[in-house]
């Protein structure tokens, strides 16, 4: 039950197999990593600078697990968000799920994803050789909170 | 009141926070209403409230939202994380 | 674009750290890890044979993988399944995918354990120490294939 | 033609493989009665028929499937890997 912000680039394997270890008795382990990409488009990305409203990502990733939990039975979860400067191939946000049941664990941890794209307040910039520029919300992303309000 | 600029909101304002004075309450709508009035800056910042996200100590609320002096205000672009 | 099949227990974070390292350009990494569990019900597990039908296993995988990859745009995918003595706790299933966006490789990572859990030719017994018990397939999880075949 | 059994079937026969010989082709229906005509054995484990699972070299098949000598027809019940 764990929610960090790091400005370090950090090694998911050693989060992930903490955590499988500490949930032996859980079936399933569901786990998603979302990683800086190198390119937009046909525009290399140098770096990612990522803004973070630290109180509020935390009291609203609190609600969205809040939420989440009344609907699936899980065992555990870990949510790492980087902020800071990221690479390309660097990890962005990492997320563990465990639960009793592969099911619970998928639906849990992808919505999770869902609303931390829409709720959680990081922003990105991509900066290009030539500039930079702010990444705007995804449509499919906005219209998943349009849909699910 | 504490009022947080995130993002390219805060490139184009100039400053990450400041702090006003709001007697009584206000709704968020006026106070960037006079916030625009200061000057070309803030009005250009402001140009597309529609398209910029308000919170109130860390709660999404909407532009009718009222405000008093102790609350914290944050206003950003759609966020973009994950 | 791996498919192993393990007679020993092994450490998946190693195999999840190599994974993300050489798609270091796919912005979506997946992963699921299934784990033998201590308890069936109230009856305490001692450990899990797991039989396996090689041949016919690596067909039925190859052939899932197939079918996936024509829904759903992915860069990479590793499945790995053990076979013989599992104790609770250890590893039975690990499945990663790497993709572009990360829809598609929850998609193709939940597809993947569907079916294999009605394809994939592995049997369990579940050892106690009064005795042993073949696991019959989950009634949803046979319900899924009745849905989709 | 090979028949391999699995898991509680392979119990229940005592065996995990054995070989008939199938002259031209023959349904899976049919080979199984004759494996039941056999002995108690046999007749026990072939009991439910409908809760079993067949394969042809390695692909699916249902109890009217053809089967020649050359072919490798498994017998199991229904997986339970993942």
């Amino acid at each position: 039950m764990q929610i960090l912000f790091l400005k370090k680039n950090f090694i998911e394997s050693n989060f992930i197999n903490k955590f499988s270890l500490n949930n032996k008795d859980s079936g399933a382990i569901f786990s998603f990593i979302g990683k800086a990409r190198p390119k937009n488009q046909s525009n290399t990305i140098l770096s990612i600078d990522i803004e973070l409203y630290e109180k509020m990502a935390l009291v609203q990733i609190k609600k969205i697990i809040n939420k989440l939990m009344k609907k699936y039975l899980i065992d555990d979860y870990l949510v790492i968000h980087r902020y800071g400067k990221v690479k390309p191939g660097e990890n962005i946000v990492l997320i563990v799920v465990a639960a009793k049941h592969r099911k619970e664990s998928f639906r849990f941890g992808e919505g999770l994803m869902d609303w931390l794209k829409v709720k959680a307040t990081f922003w990105k910039k991509e900066n290009f050789a030539d500039g930079s520029q702010w990444v705007n919300q995804k449509k499919t992303d906005k219209e998943f909170i349009d849909f699910n309000l | 009141m504490k009022i947080l600029y995130f993002a390219k909101l805060k490139q184009l304002v100039g400053k990450s926070e400041e702090t006003i004075i709001i007697q009584k309450k206000k709704k968020i709508s006026q106070v960037i209403n006079e916030l625009k009035k200061r000057n070309e800056v803030y009005n250009f910042a402001f140009k597309e409230t529609n398209s910029l996200q308000y919170a109130v100590n860390c709660e999404y609320v909407d532009l009718d939202c009222f405000v008093t002096d102790n609350d914290e205000l944050a206003i950003f672009p759609p966020v973009s994380g994950g």
